[in-house]
């Protein structure tokens, strides 16, 4: 009785706790705590791993059903890999906010007084650990089954190219993806608004993937102006996101 | 905007009016169009007598009818020049004359979305201001949405023609293209439902994200084109030798359709104002209605009474919050 | 804003909730047709009314996560209309949903929630004692509990929360009795501690013991019902 | 005329296209007005 006395006391006389304050400590704070939550729920659930990885590499194959041709795989391999990439977006965004108003853990955000910007970049920042793990294993798909080759420095090149296209589309797929969350036909809904969005990395990261694998006589120095794009992208959706997702949210 | 308190006033009326306004809400525009087909608008004697205030006056006024009228005369005009007058281009022959309407549409398509920009961060920039802004931004994207489907159009029949494809990958067309995807999901986000703030913020953040979005589309296609191909597909052999006519044509394309613009971000935005003014009207009474849930007689013997209750069409029964189609 | 100064102004009234005509629309629905309310400190109010009365409304609107459409509304000293983000982080709001996430653990839940507000670990383990979820069930998966089970966890991740005003909507619904009773002492407690609490509620006989005042909503107003146990109110705030 | 089909079928689109937002927002914008009072129309 008493112990449970002492912290509700503590709250009245305090006031406001840490998060009435947008200062960046506290952002970063709620930002690696959701991230955490949100990486904790994907390792009980699995659902990433055991739903969204099979569903992309079922993509990959299909598009050498698809495309029914080795010369062609092979040229095609960087965008195929990125587009099983966007189609996976797509599932592991509205994952994950179904996680959050399955039973109205948004709202409970929200009165919670987190900050929308330190949710925003929580939530990107897990949704990009888990899409860099989806990309190693789609490029490592494209390896085995499109015959893509990859050299020493063209794998530097593109870990660098994976680095800010990942974070890119973790943004726009946070941002849009809270916008879908609490509306009617979020279904349909949010590839509307993503798609015409995650155009430029698509087209990016491509490319530069097209340079590190070294396809169509791509030399590896045409992937570096492509990193830059895709480091001003993420740039551009991060602070465009961190500024815009309390709007979006708010209800 | 003063709507929000201004509401109130004309409880008895409110009934007939919201009867009508419920039936938009089902059957969609073309039903109000039915309505309108009826009677005449200004001196229609059966909206006087469903509302002894209103005479039914439109969204028009006399600086609307005049730009109006200079429209059609400019359009008339317009079709003269650009279908006959003008002369066939040296190198492209007629198919030039597809160019005018072309021209003359994206540029209005593109003003819109620059007009959607700025009014959208117009709303947002004094929060209290006014939902004019966001009004004036949804009726631009409309239009602009509309002439980027018809220069869409245009630019590809005229490209089958000259290019022989109705499709190149050029930055300029690969943007247009997305422009007009994205302005589609715009609409789609107004369309969410909410509060009018909500509709407001939230479609004002959306436009701001395609401001960022759109550069970036145009520039990656842009190297995209450069790096892996000639870009000169699109402007090899489109050179065009416009004498003082072609000039005179295209110049007139563009102010016509710019005052057509003008005119339809006028008139829709008024339409947009009455929706939203209705809706609140719709409110009040919704309000009205809740409240004689609560007195005695109803609360009683709900379902009956408050169906014989004059101000009460819906049964407590019904007004469920679920019962609403936006909730 | 200035949340630090706000609310010393209404300490001096002693004035938790105070709202006047205020309205709130889900959708087109006036589910708040203008209510009236004003809650002290210290108080615990039970809302009563049948379904759709709006009860819940109002308590999400107290909440700051519906929007005042007209009136006047002042919750813990923030303005409902400029300062709803420093009234959310003053509030603790326990709604139909339990907002749990489901493939948490009860301790992992009621952890996050308390960092949210930068609860200790002694904060944490208070709550799950609080709550008798502090033994066996504290490693076990939301999504394995019973209805009742969950009720308890998002009871425990409030009391965590530490707020200054508690909005609880049918709390007592799916408990057993002892979770009822620890609810009650829960309640109590945190009005001993400053704390102010609404209740929204069907089981009258329940709630009922526990509150200093009824007040009962029909039709999206609030009627205030004075006999009750105002007296017990009035003590409560002084 | 060369191409006169493609011709027609960009004006058609333009025109009627223009013609059919023009004809849409004016009777919308009667079947509104007709519900409510002059009062609230500040263009008056």
């Amino acid at each position: 009785m008493n112990d449970t006395a002492s912290p509700a006391s503590g709250s009245p006389a305090s006031g406001s706790p840490a998060s009435g304050s947008p200062a960046a400590a506290s952002i970063w704070r709620t930002a690696r705590l959701v991230a955490g939550k949100d990486l904790r729920i994907e390792r009980r659930s699995r659902v990433i791993v055991n739903q969204v990885l099979p569903f992309a590499s079922l993509v990959m194959v299909l598009f050498a059903f698809a495309l029914d041709n080795d010369e062609v795989l092979q040229r095609t391999a960087p965008g195929l890999v990125w587009l099983a990439t966007i189609f996976a977006l797509l599932v592991v965004v509205q994952r994950a906010f179904a996680v959050e108003t399955a039973d109205g853990a948004l709202d409970a955000l929200r009165v919670a007084g987190v900050s929308p910007p330190g949710i925003f970049l929580g939530k990107s920042l897990a949704l990009a650990v888990q899409l860099l793990v989806l990309e190693l294993l789609l490029i490592g798909l494209a390896v085995v089954l499109y015959e893509a080759t990859l050299t020493a420095t063209g794998a530097v090149l593109l870990v660098t190219t994976l680095l800010p296209a990942t974070t890119g589309l973790a943004f726009v797929g946070t941002l849009y993806g809270g916008l879908a969350a609490g509306a009617r036909g979020r279904e349909t809904l949010l590839p509307l608004l993503l798609f015409p969005v995650v155009a430029p990395v698509l087209i990016g990261a491509t490319r530069a993937t097209e340079a590190a694998f070294g396809v169509g006589h791509a030399a590896i120095d045409e992937g570096w102006p492509w990193v830059g794009m895709l480091l001003v992208f993420a740039a551009l959706f991060g602070v465009g996101g961190t500024l815009a997702f309390g709007p979006l949210i708010e209800e | 905007m003063s709507e929000r308190q201004r509401p109130g006033r004309e409880q008895p009326r409110q009934h007939e009016q919201h009867e009508q306004h419920e039936q938009h809400e089902q059957h969609g525009n073309e039903d109000s169009a039915h309505v309108a087909t009826t009677q005449t608008p200004l001196t229609g004697p059966g909206s006087a007598a469903t509302s002894p205030v209103g005479n039914g006056a439109g969204t028009g006024t006399r600086f609307t009818r005049i730009l109006g009228a200079l429209t059609l005369v400019a359009m008339g005009v317009l079709a003269l020049f650009a279908l006959v007058i003008s002369p066939p281009d040296v190198v492209q022959g007629e198919t030039v004359r597809i160019l005018y309407a072309h021209v003359g549409t994206v540029w209005v398509a593109y003003l819109a979305f620059v007009v959607t920009a700025v009014s959208s961060a117009a709303y947002l920039w004094k929060r209290t201001s006014s939902l004019t802004w966001d009004r004036i931004a949804g009726a631009s994207a409309e239009i602009g949405v509309l002439f980027m489907a018809i220069t869409l159009l245009t630019g590809s029949l005229w490209g089958r023609i000259t290019w022989g494809t109705f499709w190149v990958w050029d930055a300029r067309v690969t943007t247009t293209a997305f422009l007009f995807i994205t302005y589609i999901g715009y609409l789609a986000v107004r369309g969410l439902g909410g509060t009018h703030q909500q509709r407001a913020r939230r479609s004002a953040v959306v436009a701001l994200l395609a401001v960022l979005e759109i550069p970036l589309v145009h520039f990656s296609v842009r190297i995209w084109r450069s790096v892996h191909q000639d870009a000169s597909v699109a402007t090899g052999n489109t050179d065009v030798k416009l004498d003082d006519t072609m000039l005179f044509t295209l110049l007139l394309a563009t102010v016509a359709f710019s005052m057509l613009y003008v005119w339809y971000v006028l008139h829709r935005q008024r339409v947009l104002h009455l929706q939203d003014l209705l809706d609140d009207k719709g409110l009040d009474l919704a309000l009205a209605e809740r409240r004689s849930e609560g007195r005695p007689d109803a609360s009683a013997a709900a379902p009956t009474t408050a169906a014989s209750t004059p101000t009460a069409t819906v049964s407590a029964a019904s007004t469920v919050p679920t019962k609403d189609p936006v909730s | 804003m200035e949340p630090a100064g706000a609310p010393s102004s209404s300490d001096a009234a002693g004035l938790v909730v105070e709202l006047r005509d205020a309205v709130a629309v889900l959708g087109r629905f006036p589910a708040l047709a203008g209510a009236d309310l004003h809650v002290r400190r210290g108080e615990i109010v039970l809302l009563r009314g049948p379904n759709g009365a709006g009860k819940t409304t109002l308590l999400r609107l107290c909440a700051g996560l519906v929007p005042l459409e007209r009136g006047e509304g002042t919750v813990v000293g923030c303005d409902l209309r400029t300062q709803r983000d420093a009234v959310r982080s003053r509030v603790g709001l326990l709604g139909h949903a339990n907002g749990l996430y489901s493939d948490l653990t009860v301790r992992e839940n009621v952890e996050f929630w308390g960092a949210t507000v930068g609860a200790s670990a002694v904060e944490i383990d208070a709550s799950l004692d609080r709550m008798g979820l502090a033994s066996r069930l504290a490693g076990v998966a939301v999504g394995r509990l019973s209805a009742g089970q969950k009720r308890r966890t998002a009871l425990a991740c409030l009391v965590a929360r530490r707020a200054q005003l508690w909005l609880l909507d049918e709390p007592h619904a799916g408990l057993d009795a002892t979770g009822r009773d620890e609810l009650d002492a829960t309640l109590r407690a945190a009005v001993a501690a400053g704390a102010t609490v609404m209740v929204a509620s069907h089981e009258l006989e329940r709630a009922g013991g526990l509150a200093t005042r009824v007040v009962d909503v029909v039709a999206g107003q609030v009627s205030p019902d004075t006999g009750a146990s105002d007296t017990t109110a009035s003590g409560g705030a002084s | 005329m060369d191409h006169a089909g493609f011709i027609f079928a960009s004006y058609i689109a333009a025109f009627g296209g223009s013609a059919a937002l023009a004809w849409y927002v004016v009777r919308r914008g009667r079947a509104l007005g007709r519900q409510l009072p002059d009062e609230d129309k500040p263009w008056i």
